[in-house]
């Protein structure tokens, strides 16, 4: 089966612009724009790569190891993440490593933002930070919360697989509580708005942009495209985790070709979900960010503590 | 004389000690002091002789001849040849007044009986309450020197527990073995002249011997 | 008559003439160290085979382990004491604080007050005890007063007061026992212990418990028991620093010893009723010395009460009253005897370099004398218990003691009050190691200046991190004579 | 000197062991030289290194020496779970020695001689066989830091740690004199069960006041207040070696004495108890750490979040134990192996902060910055080290982070109340995880990366020969320890669960799995492809300034670390108590610790009241002392009369 694991993670890899893509389109399309084609990701990256970089003589070894470690870790994150089918590539330590993984690559990120040495990435690597430091147990307890609904231990290929043949018995407060959780999470971690504006470039409301700033050509590529993939597994695990139902659990071709429908029309939806989000609310104050993240946590400790109590 | 009368004999005598106590305790005059410890030193001879006389045990009265010469004629003349040598005030300093003092002293005399009722209740010898009196005198000795602000006076009320505690001494035990009673008289001597020695030091460094300038030593 | 005793009593009459009779100032500065060596030596002759066992028993002295353990600690810091003289008085003589008679006359003394203290323990009867507990007041009171000075004067003044209305208290309890063993021992010999322990147990229980509260306030006030406790920082503060050490580690023993006679006696008679006083005591004055300490400004005043601090672990020992809690009681004191003294000899020498005992004056220690500053620390570590100083290895058996007769709460309450200790020591003393040192402090070296400290420390360690099987048998056979004539 | 096994190889072995260190010490003492005591300490450390080695050779060492102390033989014995933690702290302790010896700090023979002495306490706590020889060693740890931790400037954080530890000291002797009385024997091997013995109460008692003296040294709120001062004012080395070695001992001896002596049993009440301390703790340390401005408070502050990770272990594994061995097992697991992944880290970045404040002269973080593009070699290393304290895989870190949340996970495996707890303790981890994280993001960040900030920093003096060897050997050993887990891991649970008493496997308490070789490699490989493969897009490369919106930058135009962990204060602001304002010109933050503030200052000011106060008692006054006695006397004889 190795054969579909490793499909299954180029899949990812590759589709990861295109959801970026889909995401802006759809937006765009609810702002009565016809914005840019969902391919443009792709034409972008590959302008960029093209380009030449333009670094500053301040920097060390750290500035280019970055979007290396960046790209790296969410490279293994594809790999590890069930998408069409319940093995993975590489089933490594389960959830919990996934967490840290993406620990990994913000903590990558954040050195980054230091490293530039301008005003701007300070400031996001801090805000960042700040956010992190709040989603990191709404993310945590959801891990928890489908580890202890599905009772198949912390292995993302495991949970997917014990939730899909529990059908619809599995759903109950808890994965409902934990999938919206998840969902906050999931805007959070990936810059988008209410928490952060992935398109802008106005200093004071800067998150991700601000640490990327000094990133130029290749390396900027490399971190735009991480943080696409970034995205992509984040829908990828929202859609085999929470909602797994006609994920492959064998890896026979027909259920595959199933599954994998499936699990476009999941990411689409989320999608859609997303772009819905994005065009209803606006960027919210830095400090009005944690009320909401508090939101996230307490939907996914209601949903943990709802499995004792119910 | 038949065991009645020496017992009363006996009590008369501890209760005359008691009282010169009381006495010592109101007195605000240095002489009538050392003449009331002189006083108090004799009727403890008185007792030590009754008592001798009675057990018929000789050694008390070597205890009685030594209480004559030394309390009764050594001591308080030492004590006025102290007092004249380094111009002791004729007044007696009180911390607190004559009424008080009483008071406490008779608080004092309470506590005593109260505390040696039961061991008097046991006691088969005639000198029952002696011990009651004998702790009275003691603790009103301390009380005379916790209020009495001289160190002649200090020494005086040292002298008047030592007397307390012989009175109960004889009055118990018939005299303790003869070593122990001379060596506490010799123990006492030593005493007084050292305080003798001291009180003239502090006489000089401290141009009184009221003891209550002696307060550079606290926390 | 034991010869040996006889030898060592004929020894202090020698010695005590001999310094006596040598005018020259630097001569009896030597002898007398000499002499107490001799003392020390003799006294091990004597005191090794009883502490083994072998009681000696002749008609006027009585030596059992107990009073052997007494006594070699007077004759081990007597020693020490001296010889530290020799430096410190030494220096006083030289700058012409002390005179030339003053000088003879500090020896002179010195021998007869440790002469009078090893004698206390030697005897038989408990009111030659007392007479000897008396005598040790009267002649130290002149070393405590030995300076002419306003403050020495008022600090020998209250010490013999105070020390004297104890004893005749204590003379009363002393009455009390005698009455109390009427009909029961012959007269002659009723205060004899070993006679009274014989009888203990037909004494009159009434009057026997008068007499131990009348004894145990009375010479309590000589040990330093709260709140009797009040002379001993003057004393301890105003006197040269080498008869400081003597009093704190010594002579509170030698009262000590007095309550523990009658103790054993109680105990036999009236279990549980003398250990009650003696640990209500303790913990007074453990509670009270902590918070005397904490916030001292007087050097040698602190570690006055750090002496009252020991009496009360001592005491406690002593209230808990098992056989191991008074050996470690025991233990304790032993410790509390070597260790005190390199304190209050450290303090002699920042005192007289420093010309000053206040402790927020002092600074720079460990610059301006870096060997004293050394002593000072360890003495501190040691006598607040930390190891491997002897105090720790005597405290731990202490909480050994209460907790293996199931006294938790003593345990909990002391350790508690330790760590008060601990804190006010550290307070105070550390500040003074560190920091910038004044020009006029130097540094005072000298055999007789570093000796003393060198075998008091090379003495608390040794005791504190190993010990013999022989010398854990002697502290056993002390502990177990103070509640039994031994054997 | 005669073994009480095999005379021959275990005698040798125990003499190399110790009497390097113990000669060393001596000479540290008498001698002139420091190097003397440093190559006999290494030597020492070495034959420590082996210790593990050895007991899979021989195993059931020991010895006891022919004198004995007042109060018992001195006695040694090695066990598994000893071994194993003695050679990680001699690995830790070769490092800092040598490192020691290439720094530029000019130790004196004395130090050198407390390098030995420390070695000698820690490695005795950690092998001793008698309480004596326990107690007596586990003050000298104290007491032989203290020294070492002398420094101009120095003196109240030293002695507030003195009396603080010393306080924990009394503390522990009090617990230890306890099963000492409780089983009559001075030998900790008799030990085993002495809980039975003293009946639950006391056992639940004894096992909250070991948390608290073991506390007092690993840094447990409220006990913690010494440290900081005294981390970042001791010499380095002193604060490697307490903060690692030290912790260690102190770890292995509380887990020795709750586990094996009093036992786990009929403990969840107390576990729960100590478990909300210790997570009270982590966070503290954590929230603390983030704030603070110089590398070694920071290191410190984790250091008591990290101490406060594996005192959580060892809690929850009272609370695991009734129900489910295996997670009890699992638990303790991650406990000790977080410990010894602590001194491994820690030293690695207390090294590095050394070197730093070396070439710099700084000791603020805001004074530092851009150091990676000159010491690229301390800045990988560094790096290594942060990426294990921020538990980023396949460091070492990782590896017991994981082992702990995955305890806590299985928790939904035994029926007990800690379930709903759990969801906050794994929130918990969570906070406290990312807290740090950005703490040493702030730590690594500002100290090698940007541009640099002061002088010192742009032109910082050449690395000290030598000293990036036994950085780099740590860095190693975090790598290893991570990737090469498992067999570390069944070793110290084979010994832990001996130790124990635990009947069952961790791997049975695991749910799910982890190969962190696999692991390892994969994350090497990717980069190392990603790497390979970014070097196809070699397009050009100008070199530019920073972007500064047109203008140019300087230096102090960059975030300030107050700046940069602001936004997390802000949102925490009602735990740190923090009050802000214009102070010379500059806005400041002020914080003051709550703990300091609420408990030790009106502690400290009561005691010193109630001192006053009694002092009052001593008037001068010989009139008022007569009094005293007359009034003792009195109450006694009428409380003697009236009972």
């Amino acid at each position: 089966m190795i054969v579909v694991e490793v499909l299954q993670a180029v899949l990812l890899i590759a589709l990861a612009p295109l959801m970026s893509g889909i995401v802006s389109k759809l937006k765009a399309g609810m702002q009565n724009r016809p914005g840019a084609g969902v391919l443009q990701p792709y034409r972008d990256l590959y302008k960029l790569c093209r380009k030449g970089r333009a670094v500053s003589g301040s920097c060390s070894w750290i500035f280019h190891a970055v979007p290396v470690v960046c790209m790296a870790s969410m490279l293994i994150l594809a790999a590890m993440t069930p998408f069409v089918y319940t093995g993975v590539l590489a089933p490594y330590g389960g959830l919990v490593t996934v967490v840290y993984m993406f620990t990994m690559y913000r903590f990558a990120m954040v050195l980054g933002g230091l490293e530039g040495g301008s005003t701007f990435g300070g400031m996001g690597s801090s805000r960042e930070m700040m956010m992190s430091v709040l989603i990191e147990p709404a993310l945590l307890l959801g891990i928890a919360t489908l580890a202890v609904l599905s009772g198949a231990g912390t292995d993302m290929g495991d949970i997917s697989e014990a939730i899909a043949t529990m059908g619809v018995a599995a759903v109950g407060p808890a994965l409902i509580l934990a999938a919206c959780s998840f969902m906050i999470t999931l805007l959070a971690e990936n810059a988008r708005i209410p928490f952060d504006n992935p398109t802008t470039h106005l200093e004071l409301t800067m998150v991700h942009e601000a640490m990327i700033l000094e990133y130029s050509g290749k390396e900027l590529a490399m971190m735009e495209y991480s943080s696409m993939l970034r995205m992509t597994v984040f829908m990828a695990m929202l859609g085999s985790l929470f909602l797994p139902w006609g994920i492959s659990c064998t890896g026979e071709p027909v259920s595959l070709v199933v599954s994998l429908v499936l699990a476009l029309a999941k990411m689409l939806v989320i999608a859609f979900a997303m772009a819905l989000v994005e065009s209803v609310l606006c960027k919210s104050r830095l400090f009005k960010v944690p009320n909401l993240l508090t939101v996230s946590f307490a939907l996914s400790l209601i949903a943990m503590i709802s499995l004792y109590i119910l | 004389m038949d065991q009645l009368i020496s017992a009363n004999l006996v009590d008369l005598c501890a209760v005359l000690m008691l009282l010169t106590s009381v006495m010592a305790v109101a007195t605000t005059r240095m002489k009538p002091l050392i003449t009331l410890f002189s006083l108090q030193s004799v009727f403890l001879a008185a007792e030590a002789f009754i008592v001798a006389y009675t057990s018929g045990e000789s050694h008390i009265y070597i205890m009685c001849a030594l209480t004559l010469v030394l309390k009764v004629v050594v001591m308080p003349r030492m004590l006025l040849y102290i007092m004249g040598k380094i111009h002791v005030d004729k007044e007696v300093d009180l911390s607190i007044g004559i009424p008080g003092s009483l008071l406490a002293s008779g608080f004092m005399i309470f506590v005593s009986y109260y505390i040696a009722e039961p061991l008097i209740s046991t006691m088969e010898t005639v000198e029952r309450s002696c011990l009651a009196i004998s702790l009275s005198i003691i603790l009103i000795g301390l009380l005379m020197m916790c209020t009495r602000r001289k160190a002649i006076t200090e020494t005086i009320g040292l002298l008047m527990m030592e007397n307390g505690l012989f009175l109960g001494a004889i009055a118990l035990s018939h005299g303790m073995p003869l070593i122990v009673e001379i060596a506490a008289f010799f123990d006492v001597m030593v005493a007084v002249i050292i305080i003798g020695i001291f009180a003239n030091r502090i006489n000089k460094s401290f141009n009184s011997v009221d003891t209550s300038f002696l307060r550079r030593l606290k926390e | 008559m034991n010869a040996d005793i006889l030898v060592l009593v004929a020894a202090m009459v020698a010695s005590s003439l001999l310094c006596i009779a040598v005018r020259n100032r630097k001569a009896v500065s030597t002898v007398m160290p000499a002499c107490s060596l001799l003392l020390l030596a003799l006294c091990l002759n004597l005191c090794v085979p009883v502490l083994g066992g072998e009681v000696v028993d002749d008609g006027v002295f009585w030596m059992d382990p107990l009073s052997a353990v007494f006594m070699l600690l007077v004759a081990f810091v007597g020693f020490v004491a001296s010889l530290y003289s020799r430096a410190y008085i030494g220096l006083e003589a030289e700058e012409g604080v002390v005179s030339r008679r003053e000088n003879g006359v500090y020896y002179s003394l010195l021998i007869v007050f440790i002469s009078v203290m090893m004698l206390t323990f030697t005897v038989r009867s408990m009111a030659v005890v007392w007479l000897g507990i008396g005598a040790t007041t009267l002649v130290s009171t002149f070393l405590v007063g030995f300076y002419s000075r306003d403050e020495s004067t008022e600090a020998a003044w209250k010490y013999i007061i105070l020390c004297s209305v104890g004893i005749t208290i204590a003379l009363f309890g002393l009455t009390l026992v005698y009455a109390s063993t009427v009909g029961v021992i012959d007269s002659d010999h009723a205060l004899d212990w070993p006679a009274l322990m014989e009888h203990a147990s037909e004494l009159d229980p009434n009057m026997m418990r008068m007499a131990m509260v009348l004894i145990i306030v009375g010479f309590g006030t000589k040990v330093g028991f709260f709140p009797m406790h009040t002379w001993l920082p003057d004393a301890h503060s105003q006197a040269p620093s080498p008869i400081s050490g003597l009093l704190s580690a010594v002579l509170l023993n030698c009262a000590m010893y007095g309550i523990l006679r009658f103790y054993g006696v109680s105990e036999v008679l009236d279990p549980g009723f003398a250990s009650t006083i003696m640990l209500v005591f303790g913990f007074l004055s453990l509670g009270a010395a902590a918070f005397f300490i904490i916030t001292s400004r007087d050097l040698k005043r602190m570690l006055a009460y750090s002496s009252i601090e020991n009496m009360g672990l001592i005491a406690i020992g002593f209230g808990i009253g098992t056989p191991v809690a008074i050996a470690a009681a025991l233990l304790q004191m032993t410790a509390h005897s070597v260790t005190k003294p390199i304190l209050f000899f450290s303090a002699g020498n920042v005192i007289q370099s420093y010309g000053t005992r206040e402790m927020s004056r002092i600074r720079g220690v460990s610059r301006s004398m870096p060997f004293t500053a050394a002593a000072l620390a360890v003495g501190t570590l040691a006598i607040v218990g930390c190891p491997p100083f002897s105090v720790f290895v005597g405290e731990l058996s202490l909480m050994l003691g209460a907790l293996d007769s199931g006294m938790a709460w003593a345990v909990a309450l002391t350790v508690a009050l330790l760590a008060i200790v601990f804190a006010g020591m550290a307070r105070n003393v550390f500040p003074m190691l560190s920091g910038e040192p004044p020009e006029y402090a130097r540094d005072l070296r000298g055999f007789s200046r570093t000796a003393p400290l060198v075998i008091l420390i090379v003495a608390t360690l040794a005791l504190g991190l190993f010990m013999a099987e022989s010398v854990s048998d002697w502290i056993g056979n002390a502990a177990s004579s103070v509640t039994g004539v031994f054997p | 000197m005669v073994g009480t096994g095999d005379i021959g190889l275990d005698s040798v072995y125990l003499i190399i062991l110790f009497a390097p260190a113990a000669i060393g010490m001596l000479c540290g003492l008498c001698g002139r030289s420091g190097r003397l005591p440093g190559i006999l300490c290494a030597v020492s450390c070495v034959a420590g290194i082996l210790c593990f080695p050895f007991h899979t050779f021989s195993p059931g060492l020991s010895y006891e020496l022919p004198v004995g102390s007042y109060l018992g033989a001195y006695a040694v014995s090695f066990d598994q779970l000893g071994s194993i933690f003695i050679s990680v702290s001699s690995v830790v302790f070769l490092m800092v020695m040598t490192h020691m010896s290439h720094s530029g700090h000019g130790y004196t023979p004395r130090y050198s001689g407390m390098c030995c002495a420390l070695f000698l306490a820690v490695t005795l706590c950690m092998c001793a066989d008698s309480a004596i020889l326990l107690l007596l060693a586990w003050e000298a740890v104290s007491m032989v830091t203290f020294l070492m931790a002398r420094t101009d400037g120095n003196e109240s954080a030293r002695w507030r740690f003195l009396a603080v530890t010393h306080i924990g000291g009394l503390v522990l002797m009090a617990v230890y004199g306890y099963m000492w009385a409780a089983t009559g024997s001075g030998y900790l091997h008799d030990w085993q069960g002495v809980g039975g013995i003293v009946g639950p109460t006391a056992s639940v008692i004894m096992v909250l006041l070991l948390f608290i003296g073991f506390g007092t040294k690993l840094g447990t709120v409220p006990f913690h207040a010494w440290m900081p001062d005294m981390y970042a004012a001791s010499p380095t080395h002193t604060t490697v070696l307490l903060t690692t070695v030290c912790s260690n001992a102190a770890v292995l001896m509380l887990f020795r004495a709750v586990y094996a002596y009093v036992g786990a049993d009929g403990m969840t009440d107390a576990g729960m108890v100590l478990v909300v301390l210790s997570a009270v703790t982590a966070l503290w340390g954590a929230m603390e750490s983030m704030i603070q401005t110089e590398p070694k408070r920071i290191l410190a502050y984790s250091s008591m979040e990290n101490m406060a990770l594996v005192t959580l272990c060892l809690s929850l594994g009272l609370v695991f134990s009734p129900s489910s061995p295996s997670l009890t097992a699992l638990v303790i697991l991650a406990g000790l192996l977080h410990a010894l992944n602590h001194s491994v880290f820690k030293s690695l970045m207390l090294l590095t902060v050394d070197s730093v404040e070396d070439v710099t002269g700084e000791r603020q973080i805001d004074r530092l910055g851009g150091l990676a593009k000159v010491l690229p070699a301390l800045s990988a290393v560094a790096f290594v080290g942060v990426a294990s304290l921020a538990a980023i895989p396949p460091m070492n870190g990782f590896i017991s982070e994981w082992l702990m949340l995955q305890s806590l996970i299985g928790t939904d495996a035994i029926a007990s109340d800690l379930r709903v707890a759990m969801p906050l303790l794994v929130a918990m981890m969570g906070v406290c995880g990312m807290i740090v994280a950005t703490s040493y993001a702030r730590l690594f960040g500002f100290m090698f990366l940007g541009r640099p900030r002061s002088k010192g920093a742009s032109e910082p003096r050449p690395l000290r020969k030598g000293s990036i060897g036994p950085v780099a050997v740590l860095a190693g050993m975090c790598v290893a320890m991570g990737m090469l887990s498992y067999p570390l891991m069944d070793a110290l649970s084979e010994g832990a669960c001996a130790v124990a008493g635990i009947d069952a496997s961790y791997r049975d308490g695991l749910s799910g799995s982890l190969e962190p070789l696999t692991l390892g490699i994969m994350i090497f490989g990717t980069i190392a492809v990603v790497l390979v493969a970014s070097r196809l897009f070699s397009r050009g490369r100008t070199e530019t300034d920073i972007w500064g919106c047109g203008g140019t930058l300087d230096e102090r135009m960059q975030y300030s670390s107050e700046g940069f962990s602001q936004p997390l204060v802000r949102v925490f602001h009602p735990f740190y108590g923090d009050t802000s304002g214009i102070e010379g010109g500059r806005y400041r933050t002020r914080f003051q610790e709550p703990f300091v503030k609420y408990i030790y200052i009106p502690l400290g000011s009561i005691l010193l009241r109630t001192s006053l106060q009694v002092k009052r008692l001593q008037t001068g006054n010989i009139q008022t002392y007569l009094g005293y006695i007359l009034a003792t006397l009195v109450v006694a004889l009428m409380a003697v009369r009236l009972l």
